[in-house]
């Protein structure tokens, strides 16, 4: 599919984004087509600043933990474990077993909901409603057990540094239980749905190829990276909370079908059986939880007061359901603010995947291919806060008043 | 002279009132039905009732790109293309108003017509999305357009070889059921053009999984993109009666049957049953070729909507054809 | 060979119950208020929206008796939604630009301030009496 | 790629070896979390700014590294940026993370790229560019990445001295109609 055809036709330039119905957040691509052909592939993100590492630079730790939650709806407990890590390495702060093991527990329950939030996505994007509908339902079980064991649904607000807030309790074992038993059956329909349909095998099968080597040379990470063949996980690689204590191997698509492509299909093998890696790690971890304290730190005055006097660096990796989240963290002595916070998102080091993925391929298969990377633009864009003059605001009355206007405009249009 | 334009009066009247109608019936009851196989509540059976109505009170805009006479064209002849269509179809057993005026070839060209209305309406919006959108619109049709026409072909041979008259009158079509006149070569045969006829079906109306010149996701609804208000509605009507005209084809062509006959009523009561059993058939060939096909599967790529139908459409067709002919022959 | 796992799952839906909820009618009202209205009367139902768990994190709720001002709940609000004047010891929480953190909860020495299971907040004023705490 | 991996001590030698002088600091860093106290280990170098593109290419002899990101700092006098390097991915627990430490006075803001030898690269790099108003050497695309069309040119937001955001350009979104609402509360009392 990726011969060069020499054209004497101009190649006509499309925008899609930052607004268009493919894509759930504002990225702008600008695509050089011939006929129904993707020449050349332009990327320019941007449209999203919130200024959250200028922001941390004015607040205190345990502020700055809830705008690490807000990072991203969805990995809401990747990037706060990768910041809480960081913060307890420059700090120096011990962290309970049980937390590290109720920490990883909550991750891998995240991992589950993503993974199937993107496929529900990947499916809409292939036209395949039906799929989508059904991706959704059985993601909610999921969001339910998570708002019964935090207290919310999308910003968990469970970790805090040196522990977690929450614990889970025996009375809760039995839900956590039906809703695992609940995935393992219903992992098998996904299964079926998604990797035995023909047609969805023939839109995905050979698209979107991505080589070993361009996917290293990219810094590509996460299930990206694992469907193009190369078996890196950090879960894996460099052990972590309760990552180590568990028997954890990076999938790859060779597992299930023995070879490897490096296209959407792989993408979508590596994040189902991914699906079925969390839930045994749930259950794992589940039993090997020992019993202790959840935080060394239960007023949280005396945390602010110890990171206040700490000076030091510190990094925080985690492997979000997207890939590697990673977040870098500088205190200065007597400070309460820390004097530099980066983060950095999964999407932020998939987002130039995406040209070597998108050229020579067809429009068609531009959504999918775009979401195969399962991107997260709010993750990626967070960094200035500045809006200058040029925009004005509009109120809700203002609003009110124009679109009354138009009503009456359209009125007298159809007298 | 005076009858056929009276008829021709009659008949636009009453047949654009039953598209329109008959429209938004079948295109409600679609989208009940597909909601309810994803788990869904879904609209009200009215709902396309109230988006005609809502659409017929926004801003018509006229992208500033835009030829404007081709681009408010369109709807229009889409909508009166359709309108024609009726005039040529049997309904309920009885024939059709042009009955002997225009035949199953004229129906195919016909029915391209919204089509091409809409590859106008696209090229003329002068949006990209709407300009790839009529493109994939054309390459759609001649994808489907050979299946389609083997079928045509198919059962007028069939009917010429019967020794029948007016082998490409629908009328003749309707009055002798294609199952009753082969052995079983045949029937296995049609049950192929059948089968050929349920795939053409969304391609034909633009519905998934053939749905890639409107593609949402891709094109954001690719050549429509650009059209509001009245324009859109006209379009959505026409779609609408599209669907009533396509199904009906389908159910002259492969079940014609009648019921009537064998209740013992009056001919009021008779015409009832005949109506209510034709709208059964319509309901069932739509949801085996409209709704069950959209809901069950991906969008195909638009390369892949051409191989369908030339490689597999075409071998069905063509193998169907060949055992018609070897029936007729035995 | 050509395999649809779809087709036997969506004819199996057709017969079962939808999975939404529709709250908070069946069908969405012309007039919300006037639904309302008519709710409160006897004369149509409402579909309660699903249960909420236990520790659930809703709108915020504070009471004001015996709250000394300490402050401490402003110093880890990471949304600036409490205002504390240390002079006439009052606390302002406006729940309008609360998160839902429930940190401000925890820290209370007094436990004068709690999340409560409320939420459905949607207001077009954010300053208006219900969504401002004092 | 080499097949026998080398210690923690053994990388830092041969950092210590290609780089001499340039080699200012190193230091390894282990931490352990869990039940069985898995260890992460952790390498931190720092070297002079010249020699970036030498510590690379090492780095790449050893195996071909991922980059996680670059990150900065502003200290005052110079701008302190760090290259987060990992390698020996792949293998269970087995992983070094390698930090890249160089510092740039703030007279001489230039720095070589490094997307020669990791393409990747680029979009952390175009960020630090816009971010830190330094200059990369030879970067293939130095478009703006993140930063709107409209941002005043010579801001840099991470900056603290006074190329930095100004206050005036933080718009308290947390206080604003706070007073019209507090009116609007009273008048309906």
């Amino acid at each position: 599919m990726k011969e060069s055809v020499v054209s004497a036709k101009k190649p006509i330039k499309t925008v899609i984004g930052p607004i268009h119905p493919a894509l759930k957040e504002p990225i702008k691509f600008i695509f050089e087509i011939d006929g129904e052909k993707v020449i050349k592939v332009d990327l320019a993100p941007g449209h999203n600043h919130r200024g959250l590492e200028w922001m941390a630079t004015r607040r205190n730790a345990v502020q700055t933990l809830y705008v690490s939650e807000r990072i991203c709806g969805i990995c809401s407990i990747s990037h706060s474990i990768a910041y809480c890590r960081a913060i307890e390495q420059a700090a120096d702060i011990e962290v309970p077993v049980r937390a590290d093991y109720l920490r990883t527990i909550f991750a891998e329950m995240e991992r589950i909901h993503s993974h199937l939030l993107w496929a529900g996505v990947a499916a809409l994007e292939l036209g395949f409603d039906t799929l989508f509908y059904k991706a959704w339902e059985v993601r909610e079980d999921l969001m339910d057990l998570l708002e019964y064991l935090t207290g919310n649904r999308v910003n968990y607000g469970v970790l805090q540094i040196g522990g977690v807030r929450r614990d889970i309790t025996p009375d809760q074992h039995a839900r956590i239980n039906k809703s695992l038993l609940n995935y393992t059956i219903l992992f098998d329909e996904l299964y079926d749905m998604f990797l035995e349909d023909t047609v969805l095998r023939m839109r995905c099968r050979d698209t979107g190829v991505l080589t070993p080597e361009d996917a290293l040379k990219l810094c590509t990470v996460g299930p990206v990276i694992r469907a193009s063949g190369i078996a890196t996980d950090v879960r894996q690689d460099f052990p972590y909370c309760a990552y180590g204590d568990l028997d954890i191997k990076a999938i790859t698509p060779e597992a299930l079908a023995g070879e490897v492509h490096g296209d959407v299909f792989d993408r979508i093998i590596v994040r189902l059986l991914e699906v079925k890696q969390s839930i045994e790690i749930i259950q794992q971890s589940m039993k090997k939880m020992p019993i202790g304290p959840l935080t060394n730190f239960p007023k949280l005055m005396v945390l602010l007061n110890h990171i206040k006097q700490a000076e030091g660096e510190g990094i925080g990796r985690h492997e979000a359901p997207r890939g590697e989240v990673f977040h870098y963290i500088r205190l200065a002595a007597n400070q309460e603010s820390p004097l530099v916070w980066k983060v950095k998102a999964s999407t932020y080091s998939n987002a130039m995947s995406w040209v070597k993925m998108l050229e020579g391929e067809q429009i068609a298969d531009i959504p999918i291919i775009v979401a195969s990377v399962d991107p997260c633009i709010s993750c990626t864009d967070r960094v200035a806060m500045v809006d200058k003059g040029r925009t004005s605001i509009f109120t809700q009355d203002d609003l009110r008043r124009l679109s009354r206007k138009k009503t009456e405009r359209i009125r007298q249009g159809l007298k | 002279m005076t009858e056929i334009f009276l008829k021709l009066i009659i008949g636009v009247v009453s047949m654009t009132a039953l598209g329109i109608v008959g429209g938004f019936i079948i295109q409600g009851v679609d989208r009940k039905l597909a909601a309810l196989m994803q788990a869904r509540i879904g609209p009200l059976l009215r709902q396309p009732w109230w988006d005609f109505l809502k659409l017929m009170r926004k801003e018509n805009v006229v992208p500033e790109h835009a030829v404007p006479w081709v681009y408010n064209a369109a709807p229009i002849m889409a909508f009166a293309s359709v309108i024609t269509i009726f005039l040529y179809l049997p309904f309920a057993g009885f024939n059709p108003l042009m009955e002997g005026y225009g035949d199953l070839i004229l129906i195919m060209y016909l029915l391209a017509m919204p089509a091409l209305a809409m590859v106008f309406g696209g090229f003329a919006s002068g949006s990209p999305y709407a300009t790839i959108g009529a493109q994939r619109e054309m390459v759609t049709m001649i994808g489907y357009e050979l299946p389609l026409g083997a079928i045509v072909i198919s059962f007028a041979w069939k009917m010429a070889q019967s020794g029948l008259a007016h082998p490409f009158s629908l009328k003749t079509i309707a009055a002798n059921p294609i199952w009753n006149l082969v052995g079983p070569f045949g029937i296995i045969g049609f049950i192929l053009l059948l089968l050929a006829m349920i795939v053409v079906t969304p391609a034909e109306l633009s519905k998934g999984p053939f749905d890639a010149p409107e593609a949402k996701s891709e094109l954001a609804e690719g050549l429509l993109v650009e059209y509001s208000g009245r324009n859109l509605a006209m379009f959505y009507l026409a779609l609408g009666a599209k669907m009533i005209a396509m199904l009906g084809l389908t159910v002259a062509l492969f079940f014609p049957y009648t019921i009537s006959q064998y209740f013992q009523v009056d001919t009021t009561v008779k015409i009832v049953i005949e109506v209510l059993f034709y709208i059964i058939k319509i309901f069932l060939v739509m949801f085996v070729s409209v709704t069950l096909m959209r809901v069950s599967m991906a969008r195909f790529r638009i390369t892949q909507i051409v191989e369908i139908y030339w490689k597999l459409g075409g071998t069905m067709t063509f193998l169907g054809l060949f055992l018609i002919m070897l029936d007729g022959k035995l | 060979m050509f395999r649809l796992p779809m087709v036997p799952r969506v004819l199996k839906q057709l017969f079962n119950k939808p999975a939404t909820n529709p709250f908070p009618a069946r069908h969405l009202p012309k007039s919300i208020t006037r639904f309302l209205e008519k709710v409160a009367a006897g004369k149509a139902e409402l579909v309660l929206p699903l249960e909420v768990p236990e520790g659930f994190r809703g709108k915020i709720g504070y009471n004001p008796e015996g709250c000394t001002a300490c402050s401490l709940c402003a110093r880890v609000c990471p949304a600036n939604a409490i205002e504390v004047n240390r002079e006439e010891k009052t606390v302002t929480v406006y729940a309008g630009h609360c998160i839902q953190c429930g940190q401000c909860t925890e820290v209370c020495p007094k436990n004068n301030l709690f999340m409560t299971k409320e939420f459905l907040t949607a207001t077009t004023d954010r300053y208006s009496e219900e969504m401002v705490l004092t | 790629m080499n097949d026998n991996i080398l210690t923690p001590e053994q990388v830092v030698e041969q950092f210590q070896q290609c780089l001499g002088d340039g080699l200012q600091a190193s230091r390894i860093v282990k931490r352990s979390e869990g039940l069985k106290s898995a260890e992460s280990i952790q390498i931190w170098l720092t070297i002079d700014k010249t020699k970036i593109k030498i510590a690379v290419q090492q780095l790449c002899d050893i195996q071909y590294p991922h980059l996680s990101v670059i990150s900065g700092c502003d200290m005052g006098e110079g701008i302190e940026l760090l290259y987060h390097f990992f390698i020996y991915y792949g293998v269970a627990r087995g992983e070094y993370s390698v930090t890249i430490r160089t510092t740039l006075p703030k007279t001489d803001l230039i720095i070589d790229t490094i997307t020669d030898l990791i393409p990747g690269a680029l979009t952390s790099e175009r960020e630090k560019q816009e971010f830190f108003g330094l200059q990369v050497l030879n970067i293939p695309d130095s478009r703006r990445m993140f930063l709107p069309d409209d941002f005043p040119e010579g801001v840099y937001p991470w900056r603290k001295d006074e190329t930095g955001i100004k206050e005036e350009m933080v718009k308290k979104l947390h206080e604003v109609g706070k007073a019209e609402g507090a009116q609007r509360r009273a008048k309906n009392k």
